[in-house]
This record gives structure tokens, sequence and C-alpha cells, in this order.
């Protein structure tokens, strides 16, 4: 006790003297560089399509740039292909969350447990989470969603069911799919790791007080897992909300926009339609919304996990 | 509870284990076997399991491109960009969790956000940025972006790595005689192993697989298997037995540095949330 | 060996003043431990002497130099850390010969210097392990060997020992000091243990509230402490404290049947007082002293104490050294020695000293 | 041996061996230019660095660095849509200098003037296409039917019914349905245009909310959700053909460049059961087959210009066209571009539908793409830089009313009023 009480002194000696900053001994100017980096990489081009924001700039319209205020801006909201968009970027978010954090509890519970070549099944199963994106969204929709030939459509005709035109009929359903499954492996690693670090001795003292196997889940191993979930949640949400590929190779946003996400809407104007413009004032909205999540993000996720 | 060593268990947690993990990686199973078969039969239901094994797709794919090129390219770029990532992560890191300030959290968070950025957003200026400097397919170039690109993760691992280490040894080490550089070459390098590693990692596979900075910076001379993939990915006429090929000849080399080095890879990625 | 010397130093965490003024001398080769409760800023003041942390305002002279502003490479210093601070990726040898590396000693003076150490320390056999597969006690002695190896000015130990079991403590309590008497080098030694200051330190500094409210002797400070917080915190089981109040005869009353008379009555005027005993100073008495009722009976073995509650609701301690059996709810008289009172004054906790 | 070859080629043309860049797209003809261009830089000293793209990507890609003056690249591959507009902007070098060997008469006069501007060529076509109807004798005289020289719309519709076979994976007609200028705006206009509308009248006004429109569109939407193969939204011309090739269509209206590959049965399931006729028309002729030539051109910001040509000279030659047919086979050689391919006997025997294909270039008029005149040229696009925004809107539109999001009526509307706001804003018209 007594050295744990010490030990709570000195860290709070410790975090006194770690909010400030020191003249004797390492500055903070060693963040400097990787500050400096970044704010170039972010403030370079971030100008540049700031300020191609406000003109009318078509690649392939050799007839000039011109300066048009904020008639970039007024065509995005006023289009109601922006709100589209937004929601389709979260719808993403929250679908592969959901899907990776449940299925890969699901799938850790059975990991987690003793069986014959039980740690090469462990990291066979983190393999999606290797495979180039480009790759996945090829094999997933050639090779396995095809409505004709695809492996799916022949299972399911096997058992009598209809060939489902999976990017057509619900495209954000097949692409969050296809991403659920390359994350899954990435929400197994980090769930996995936290289980197995859970004291076997908690869930045989749950035993011994009466609890099953639903509320040893429930009240052990769940709360247990609060944290490597938060950690999922973040960092899925950083990497989700730039989401690109997966749509490109799929269904290219379509139909109709049905599976625009910000990225491609952004896309389609920088790359099929070259307006230089249009894009550069999706940049700058985009630019606005990822710092109002990672707002949010400071707020909740990271907060709750002391970072 | 669970009965551990019991052996009708055993063989019920080996079904449902193995039967769920196959089912995971089924399209990574079901690409490779399709890589084998001819166009033909990589369509036909009947041949599913059961056909002829060839390698004319792999024989096709390495004829069309040089693909040691493009992996060869991989590979030193995202080797180089890890580096330099690492080399201007290392100190920022190391100043911001040993010597944090009341910015810290929200330097971190602003720096995390920028991987939120969708890269076409900025397309057209890094592209005309990179044609006044000479840039364009260039491994410099490329090496440079995938730095910036991942200096966010790198500099958050490091992070979460470095605050699990007391400060006393750095003070130690200080006290001891140490100064900045030989604390750093002595102590939290060594001390920092297993989390530079898994850093560098996490970095390589991130850069490997970045397909739209490769796709639209290079042209031949520094692309990557990112770029060589897209070649195929809506090739004439039936492809699927050569896009199968062509995937695993790009995802091998990343998929089995994964399952090596997978271990290390939790603690880098739950920024040491998870023990 | 180097005298110490600190002037006027303060130091502030924002708005919180954590060190103020504080001014210490210690001897060449001298053991001086800084004790306080939890926050009073003893190791606060102990790495900035160490160099780990500035000051704001007010200088630190190590012997001659003025170190105030010189990072702890350059300020001939060894420290030993609570949590031991050893380098886990390196060996014991390659632990206690750090320093030496770094100020680029040729490799055979290295090496005998190591062994030198770790024949003080009893580690010879140990040399070749890490840091993880060494006992708490041992990683204790390689902190230590990795402070003397260098043959510093001055040794600053943080709370060295409370890492450590109760029985090792004692043990290494022995050791440290007799390694610190032998190198006769100037120790500045920093817990929030009293026991450990009075058996190791010279002198004692106690601290509270970012202050230092006393510098002396082990026993001076037990015999004299200066206020009411000094003499509760040196000593155990902890003094008693009553309320007090004159008699109006020229005498002090501790309770309506008992009243002394102090030495002298030049203070008496000054209104309220807190009366400190000793508990060894508190006597079992058959028939004169304090009434009161047992609430508690702790043996140790050689000694048992006895707490009682009076008829004012004081709660008292004593020792007891016979084997008398008392049990709880007997009735005691408890009869102090006058001679060792203390007198604080109840407002301001000074101690009212003797004209 | 080899290195007494490359010693040879070096003293040949000491002043020649440079390296240059070509981009080009990821079709099977550019595939074997890439693997027979050995033979030049053997011959000349030079060497290639290729960049092989699928079209989309290539066409992203090109675009970015020509219109930025990227400089990445010595030739490029374009199609007929981009080198008028490209040359007109001053972005490619005009390539009319090409010797006198360089035989240019021999080139099909429509496929030349597709790529010129003013007189002035400024792309040299490697392949050249038009549309025609791909069908399966099989599957036809199965269900007792004939196909007519030139079929109708609703002949066709009647046919797909017939031939219709879902539950053995048999579906009546194929075509494009994944959104894009260059994917599904193709058969649609064919479509729209046979039925006599346009993009624009001759005062710039968009006519996608005509009657024409909704006939052309409305039969498309109806012909593939009842005779198509599920997942038509995601199939462009690649998915569309490997379909057709493991025999998963009845019928499929699309480029006369697929043939060579279903006729190889290497390639395809169907080689030996395909057949093939004229692409359909309803009310007019006008633009019922599309008229499309993939190029080479010289991007202005190319330093190696005199490589480049001599390049492009040879790999759009009608030497390079034999050297193909006697190396890589005669059903392989790049079709469409010149008079003399058509003369060779030995692609007669192995291409029975070679004339054909000629026919359907050379009646493709692509300045008169509809019934009316219209201010611009192309028969699936129309000539304007702003096209490829246009295409891309009115094609995603297409595709969600394919998938049944909203009716082809809302789909028209809405691109009708996109297009309005993009011409008004480009200047077009006037507010």
């Amino acid at each position: 006790m007594n050295s744990t009480s010490s030990a709570v002194q000195h860290g709070i000696a410790q975090m006194e003297s770690s909010t400030r900053a020191e003249s004797i001994g390492p500055k903070t100017y060693l963040v400097a560089p990787s500050v400096a980096v970044l704010l170039v990489w972010i403030t370079v081009p971030t100008v540049m399509t700031f300020w191609f924001s406000f003109q009318h700039y078509n690649l392939v319209n050799t007839a000039g740039r011109e300066f048009i205020g904020f008639a970039n801006y007024l065509y995005f909201f006023s289009s109601s292909s922006l709100t589209i968009a937004a929601l389709n970027s979260i719808y993403v978010v929250l679908g592969v969350i959901a899907i990776t954090v449940c299925l890969g509890i699901g799938l850790v519970l059975l990991l987690d447990r003793d069986f014959t070549g039980a740690r090469i099944a462990r990291v066979l199963a983190i393999s999606p989470f290797f495979v180039m994106p480009t790759v996945a969204a090829l094999i997933w929709k050639n090779l396995l969603l095809d409505p004709v030939n695809g492996l799916l459509a022949t299972v399911l005709g096997l058992v009598g069911l209809p060939a489902v035109d999976w990017f057509g009929t619900f495209p954000m359903f097949s692409i969050i799919v296809i991403i659920a499954w390359q994350w899954i492996g990435f929400s197994t690693l980090i769930l996995l790791t936290a289980l197995q670090s859970l004291d076997h001795e908690l869930k045989e003292a749950a035993a011994m007080d009466g609890a099953g196997a639903f509320a040893t889940f429930r009240f052990i191993v769940l709360p247990h897992l609060a944290r490597p979930i938060g950690i999922i949640v973040m960092i899925e949400t950083i990497f989700l909300l730039s989401v690109f590929a997966e749509i490109f190779v799929t269904t290219s946003g379509g139909p109709g926009l049905a599976s625009t996400n910000l990225s491609f809407l952004i896309y389609v104007q920088a790359l099929l339609r070259f307006d230089v413009g249009l894009a550069s004032t999706g940049g700058v909205i985009s630019i606005i919304l990822a710092n109002v999540v990672a707002y949010f993000l400071a707020k909740t996720v990271s907060r709750s996990l002391e970072i | 509870m669970e009965k551990r060593g019991t052996s009708s268990s055993t063989v019920l947690n080996f079904i449902a284990g193995w039967a769920a993990v196959i089912l995971l990686i089924f399209p990574i199973i079901w690409m490779f076997l399709t890589s084998f078969k001819t166009e033909i039969d990589a369509l036909s239901p009947e041949a599913s399991l059961i056909f002829q094994p060839t390698l004319d797709n792999y024989r096709t794919v390495l004829a069309r491109s040089n693909y040691l090129t493009f992996a060869l390219n991989s590979v030193y770029t995202s080797v180089a960009a890890t580096l330099l990532a690492l080399l201007v992560g290392f100190p920022a890191a190391y100043s911001m969790a040993f010597l944090p300030t009341a910015k810290t959290r929200q330097t971190l968070l602003w720096i995390l956000s920028t991987k939120m950025m969708p890269p076409v957003g900025v397309l057209v200026p890094i592209y005309i940025l990179y044609r006044d400097m000479g840039l364009i397919d260039s491994h410099l170039g490329l090496i440079l972006l995938f730095m910036f690109a991942n200096l966010p993760i790198v500099v958050w691992m490091l992070y979460s790595f470095f605050r699990d280490i007391p400060r006393d040894i750095l003070e130690a080490a200080r006290i001891d005689g140490a100064g900045l550089w030989e604390e750093f070459r002595y102590v939290l390098i060594p001390l920092s192993g297993p989390a530079l590693a898994s850093t560098a990692l996490l970095s390589i596979i991130l850069c490997w697989n970045e397909a739209f900075w490769s796709i639209n910076l290079t042209t031949t001379k520094a692309a990557t298997l990112a770029a060589f993939i897209a070649t195929y990915s809506a090739p004439q006429g039936l492809f699927w037995a050569k896009l199968s090929a062509a995937a695993v000849l790009a995802i091998a080399p990343v998929l089995v540095m994964g399952w090596i080095g997978q271990r290390h890879l939790v603690r880098g990625l739950t920024f040491g949330a998870v023990k | 060996m180097t005298a110490v010397n600190i002037e006027g130093l303060n130091k502030h965490f924002g708005a919180i003043h954590t060190l103020k003024n504080i001014n210490l001398h210690v001897e060449e080769g001298e053991f001086v431990a800084l004790v306080g409760p939890s926050g009073c800023g003893k190791s606060t003041l102990l790495r900035i002497i160490a160099g780990l942390e500035s000051s704001d305002g007010g200088s630190i002279r190590i012997g001659v130099r003025d170190v105030t502003q010189l990072p702890s490479k350059q300020r001939d210093i060894a420290m030993v850390f609570q949590s031991y601070a050893l380098y886990p990726h390196m060996t014991v040898a390659e632990n206690l010969g750090f320093c030496l590396r770094m100020q680029k000693r040729p490799d055979g003076e290295i090496r005998s210097k190591i062994v030198e150490a770790a024949r003080i320390l009893h580690l010879e056999t140990l040399l070749d392990r890490r840091p993880k597969e060494l006992s708490g006690g041992q990683r204790q002695r390689v902190a230590m060997g990795r402070a003397i190896v260098r043959d510093p000015q001055v040794f600053l130990f943080d709370e060295p020992l409370s890492n450590l079991d109760a029985k090792l403590r004692v043990i290494m309590r022995t050791e440290i000091k007799e390694v610190q008497q032998r190198l006769k080098t100037t120790t500045i030694y920093v817990t929030h243990d009293q026991i450990e200051a009075m058996t190791m330190a010279d002198r004692i500094v106690i601290m509270d509230k970012g202050e230092i409210v006393q510098v002396d002797t082990p026993m001076e400070l037990y015999r004299r402490p200066r206020n009411t917080f000094v003499a509760g915190f040196i000593g155990s089981p902890q003094m008693n404290f009553i309320d007090a109040k004159p008699d109006g005869k020229g005498g002090v009353a501790l309770s309506q049947h008992l009243t002394f008379q102090p030495d002298s009555d030049v203070f008496l005027k000054a209104g309220e007082f807190v009366v400190g005993i000793r508990p060894e100073d508190l006597l079992l008495d058959e028939e004169d002293g304090l009434r009161a009722k047992v609430t508690l009976v702790e043996p140790t073995g050689a000694q048992t104490y006895i707490h009682a509650c009076t008829e004012d609701g004081n709660s008292l301690v004593t020792i007891e050294n016979g084997d008398r059996r008392l049990r709880i709810g007997d009735q005691i008289r408890l009869k102090p020695i006058i001679r060792h009172l203390h007198l604080f004054d109840r407002a301001s906790g000074e101690r009212l000293t003797v004209a | 041996m080899i290195a007494a070859v490359g010693l040879a080629a070096l003293a040949l043309s000491p002043a020649f061996a440079e390296e240059i860049t070509i981009a080009t797209v990821n079709n099977q003809d550019m595939v074997i230019m890439q693997e027979h261009s050995s033979v030049w830089e053997q011959k000349t000293g030079n060497t290639i660095n290729w960049l092989v793209l699928e079209e989309n990507v290539l066409r992203q890609r090109v675009t970015t660095d020509i219109s930025t003056n990227g400089g990445q690249f010595d030739i490029i591959t374009i199609g007929s849509y981009e080198a008028p507009i490209w040359g007109k902007n001053g972005w490619l070098l005009p390539v009319e200098d090409l010797g006198t060997q360089y035989d240019y008469a021999d080139i099909f006069e429509t496929v030349r003037k597709g790529l010129s501007v003013d007189g002035k060529i400024f792309a040299l076509p490697f392949y050249a296409e038009s549309s025609m109807t791909y069908y399966r004798r099989d599957l036809f005289e199965k269900a007792g039917i004939s196909m007519p020289n030139q079929p109708t719309y609703s002949q066709v519709a009647e046919f797909a019914a017939k031939i219709h076979d879902p539950d053995n994976k048999v579906y009546g007609i194929c075509l494009r349905g994944k959104p894009g200028s260059g994917e599904n705006m193709v058969p649609i206009m064919t479509s729209v245009n046979t039925h006599g509308g346009k993009w624009f009248d001759m005062t710039w006004n968009p006519q996608i909310n005509g009657e024409a429109w909704h006939k052309a569109v409305n039969l498309y939407v109806d012909l593939l959700n009842k005779y198509g193969p599920p997942g038509v939204t995601s199939n462009g011309y690649n998915e569309t053909r490997a379909l057709f090739a493991s025999g998963n269509c009845g019928m499929w209206i699309d480029a006369t460049v697929a043939a060579g590959y279903l006729f190889d049965p290497a390639e395809s399931k169907v080689a030996d059961t395909v057949a093939f006729t004229k692409a359909p028309v309803a009310d007019v002729p006008n633009g019922a087959a599309l008229q499309w030539a993939w190029a080479l051109a010289i991007p202005k910001s190319s330093i190696k210009t005199e490589v480049a040509k001599s390049f492009m000279a040879w790999a759009t030659s009608k030497e390079y066209i034999r050297e193909v047919g006697e190396k890589k086979g005669w059903i392989l050689i790049p079709p469409g571009t010149r008079k003399s391919t058509y003369d060779l006997a030995e692609y007669q025997k192995v291409a029975p539908f070679a004339n054909f294909v000629k026919d359907a270039i050379l009646s493709a008029d692509p300045t008169n793409p509809s019934k009316d005149p219209v201010p611009y040229t192309g028969i699936t696009y129309a000539s304007i830089p702003e096209y490829q925004s246009i295409g891309t809107e009115v094609g995603q539109q297409i595709a969600a009313a394919l998938t049944g999001q909203q009716t082809v009526a809302q789909a028209l509307a809405a691109g009708q009023a996109f297009t309005e706001k993009t011409m008004e804003q480009s200047g077009y018209l006037k507010k």
C-alpha cells in the first residue's frame, strides 16, 4: 500500500512538472520538425485549394481561370449532392465500425479459446487488413459479388435463390461490407490482444459468484474491451472518412449518387469533370469537416482513452 | 463457463474457430485458387475446387509488365518514406510524451486530423507543385508524399509507446551524463526497439497499399505495385484469373510481412492502450 | 565531497507556489533527509538540485560552483530514483558503467570501477543479469551502485526504499547508511517516512506546503519540535495533543483534576494552549493522572500501544513496556511526565519557549 | 549475340538513343503494341517506358498532366473526343510531317477528319471502331428466330424476350450500365441519336428532356430491367464483354473491336456461336452506330518529339499491321484505320467481320450524328470540353433510373437542369 501511495504521489509530481515547459534539459523544439513538415504539407496545398475554390478553373477548358467569388460554394450548398455525400461518408464510418466491432467481438470470443492451430488461426484472421484496398475491392466485385458468375451468385443459385445485384440494389451496403471485411482484421487484432490480457482469475471469480456465460461476457469481458473498442472507433473514423478506392473500383459512386461519399464527390469534380474550382471547394469543405470530427474525437473518445 | 481441456469442447472450439477464420479469409483463398485456373475454369462453378492448376496467368502477368521494377519501387518508396517519417516523428513524439505542454493533446489531434483529408482534394495543387519541382514520377516525390501521409500515424504510435517508458529512466541517463543524442542513442532507441519495429511495419504496410498518389504521381520510373494492379483492374475479356494472379503478386510480400510481424503490430496500433 | 548551498529558491507550477524561498545549507559529507507529507515540495526541491527541473529564482551552489543554470550532466551528482530507473536493456554491469561510458573513460577503468562498486554492494554474481531478473532488493543495490560508481560530489535519493517490503527496507536503510559513511559523500535524501529520516540522517529538513519548517538533528527535532506540525510528524506513535487552558493560578489545566506548573509563566497570558505528550511520557498510574478508558490494545512484541479515551473526550496513546494485561473497557489513569511536556500556542501552533 | 545486335543498333543510330515515355490504355491491341515494340527499340536503339492503365485512370492521368503542362509523356493515347479539343487548345503537336514514307492517304478519311482541327491532324489513329449487334446464333436458332441485316430497336426487344433464360444464366441482352461519359452513355447515345434526339440544338440549348431521349432511355431501362443481366450498373465495356464471352448474353450492342476477341476461342466460350449484324436503328439512321478511334499523339510538353514521331510513324503504319499479323496472328491486328488493312487476304480469311466493320466505320458520320443538324461533332459524345462533366452527370442520373431509384423522367429532368447550368456557366447560353 505504501509503495502505491508514494507512486501516486510521485505520479502527481510528474504530472505537475510535465504540464510545464522546462528551461533545463531537452526542449519542446523537438516537436518542431514534425509540426513544420506537416504544416508545410497541409498549408501549401490547402492555401492553393482555398484559392482555387474561388475560381472557375476547369482543366480541360483553356478559356482561362476567373475569380468567381463564392459561386462554387453556392453551387455545392445548393445541390443535394453535398448532403448525400456527407451522409454516405458517415454511413461508411458508422456501418463499418458497427460491423467490425460486433463481428470482431464474436470472432475473438471464438479465437480466444484453445484449439489445435489456434495461434495460426489468429494470425490468419488478421490477413484482410494487409490486403491492398484496390485488390480487396476488385476481388469482391468480380470473384465474389458478381451477380452472374460470382461465387455468391453460384451459391445462392444452388439453394434456389435468385441472384442479387449487390452494387445496383444495395450499393452502400455492399461497399460497407467490403470495407468492413478489410477492417475486421484490424478489430480482431486489437480485440484479441485485449481479450488475452484479461485476467483468467477474474472470469473464475465471476463463475464463483454464479455468473453464467452471458453475464460473464456482459459484466466482465465487455467492460474490459471498452478501451480497445474506443481505439477502434477512433482509428477507423480517421481512415474511413477518406475511403475512396473501394467506391472507385465497384460502383463509381452510383447508381446516381447512392454510394458517393465526400472523397468520391471531390474525385468526380476533379478527375471526371476536371473542374478544379469545384473540386477545391469540396476539398475545403471536407477539410472543415475533418476538423469538426477531430474536435469531437478529442472531446469524446480520446479523452476516455487518456491520450 | 468454458471448461478448458475437455476434449469435446476442444473439438467444438476447433471447428468453430477454424470455420470462422476460413470464412473470413475466404476471399483471399478464393483469389489464390483462381489465380491457378484457366480463364474458362475461373467462371465455371464445376471447377471451383477441383481443377487442373496452371501457371499461365502468372506467366502472362509477368511477361506483360516488369513486376520486379514495380515491386522494388514499392519496397524502396515504402521503406524510405517510413525511415524518413521515423526520423522526423521520433523527436516530436519524444518531446510530446516526455515534455508535454497544455497544447500537446491539441497538437496531436490536429496532426491526426490531417489524415482525414481526402487526398483528391489537393491533387491538382500537389501536381502543379510537383511539376515545378520536378518531382513527378520520382522516387523522392513519392517518398515525401508517403512520409507526409504517414507522419501522423508514426508520431501517434511512438508517442503512445513513449508514454509507457518511465521518465525516470531518461532522467537517470541525463544525470549519468548523457546528452540528448546519447539519451536517444543509448537509452530511448534501444528501449523502443519493438515500438520502432511495429511503427515501421504499419507505416510500410500503409505505404505499400497506398494507391491514389502512386497512380496519379508516377509514370514509369517510380510506379509501385498499386499502379501495377491498376493495369489489371479492367483488362479486356475474361480476366479473373489474370487479375487474381496479379493481385496475389501485389499483396503477397506485404501479407507475409504482416503475418510475421503482426505480434508487434498490436502494441503500435493500439497506441499503448491495450497491454 | 562538497557542501551544497541553496539560497532563495522558488518554484511555481502555474498558480501554485510549490517552493517558497528555500534556503538550505548542506555541509560537506553530511547526510540530510528531506521529509514532509505528499505534495510538500520535497521531491521538487530534489529534482531542482538534480537539474531535472528549473527554478524560478534563487541559486544552487555545489561547492564553489553555481550550478543553477547547468544541465544535470555538468553538476557532478548522482541520483537514486524511487523506481530505481535501471536501464532495462542493459546488464547490471552496463547499468553500473553507463555514466563512466558517457564520460568516455577507458574501458579498463570502467571495468575496475564496476567491480569495485559491485564488491561494496555484494553484486559480484549478478553483473551479467538484466534488471528484470533481479529481486527488488538487488535492483535497489544496483541503483545505489550506479550512484557510487562515479564518485560524485553529491548523492541524491528520491524515496529509494519505498518500493521495498518492510523487512528489506530496514536492511537497505542500514546498507545505504553504511555506504554513505564509508564514502563520506554529501547526501540529500527525500523520504516521507520519518523513521527512515530519523535513523539515517545527520540532519532532517522538515517541509510543509513548500516551505522548510525546521532543520535540525533527529534527536533535537524529537525533543524540541518547532511547532505542532513537526511534533506530530516526527515520532511513532504520534505525539498526543490535548487542548489546555491556564488555570488562572499561573498553572496549566490539562483537565479538571490535573494541572501543572510550567517552569516559567511569561507566556501564560497568551491564552489557549495545546499540550503535546509523547506516548512514552504518559505513564500508567494507579491513583494519579487523567482518567481514561481503554479503547484499543496493540501489542507489537516488545511494547504494547494502548489507546484510551479520557473523560474530556481526548484520545491518547501510551506505550506499555510490561506485560500488564489490559483489556478494552478497562479504566486506567494516565500520568504525564510533566518536565517532558511540550507546549504550543493553539492558534499558531508555534512552540512556546521558556524565556 | 545479343550484345552484337545491341551494338549494331547503337552504331546505326547513335544520335537517336533516347528514352521515351508512352501512356496507353490496357486494351489488348495496345498490350500487343507494347510487346511488339521491342522490334522498334532494337531497330532504333531507343528505349520506351510504358505506362499502361485502365481507360478511366489513364484519361485522368493524361488529362491532369497535359492540362498542367506536366511534361511526363512523349506519346499519349487519346480518343476521338480529346484529339480535336486538345489540338485546338494547343496542347498537342501537329503530326502532318512524318515524311513521304508515311501513307496518310491510306487512313480512312472519316477517321482522319475526326482527329483533325482545321485540316491539321493532331493524332494518328491506332485502331478505330464502330458499333454492331453481337448475338448468339445457337440461341436464335433454338428460339426459331432469325436476325435481320439491320434490326430495329423494337425487334431487339422482341428477340431479347424470346431468348431470355435467366434460370440458365442466359440474359436476353447485355448493355453497358456503369455510369460514365465513356460507359453507359455510349449505348444510350446511339439509341438516342437513332430515335432522333441530340445533345444540343444549334444554339446550344440542351435537349435532354426531349421526346427522343425519353423514348430511348425508357427503352434502354426497360430492356435491361426485363432481359438484362443482374448487376448491370456495375458493367462497363470490359465487364459486359466478359459476360458475353462467358456465354451469359443473347445479344450485345457495342464496339466492333470486341469482335476480334469474341471470335478467339482462347478468350471466349462462345467463339463458335457468336454472330453479328448492324447496330439497331429506330427512326433515323444517323448516329445509330458509334465511331471512335484510339490514337497516338505527342503533347506539346514533350522534348523528344523526333523520337516520338518516329515511334508513332512506325506503330500506326501499314508495316506494323502486317508485322503484328505475321507474328501474333492476323485476327489480332489493330482494325479500322487503314484501307490497306482490308486488302490483306490473310486478315479477310480469319476475320469474317472484317468488311462489315469497315463499312460500319465508313458509314458512321460524327459530323452528322442526329436527325437535325447539331453544332457539335461526335456520336457518343459532343466535342466540347464541358462534355466530360455533362456525360458523367447524365450517366449517373440514368444509372439511378436503371436501379429504380428514380424514374426516367426524373433522371432526364435532372440531367437537363445540370446541363443547362453548365452551359450557362461556360458562356454558351445567356443566363
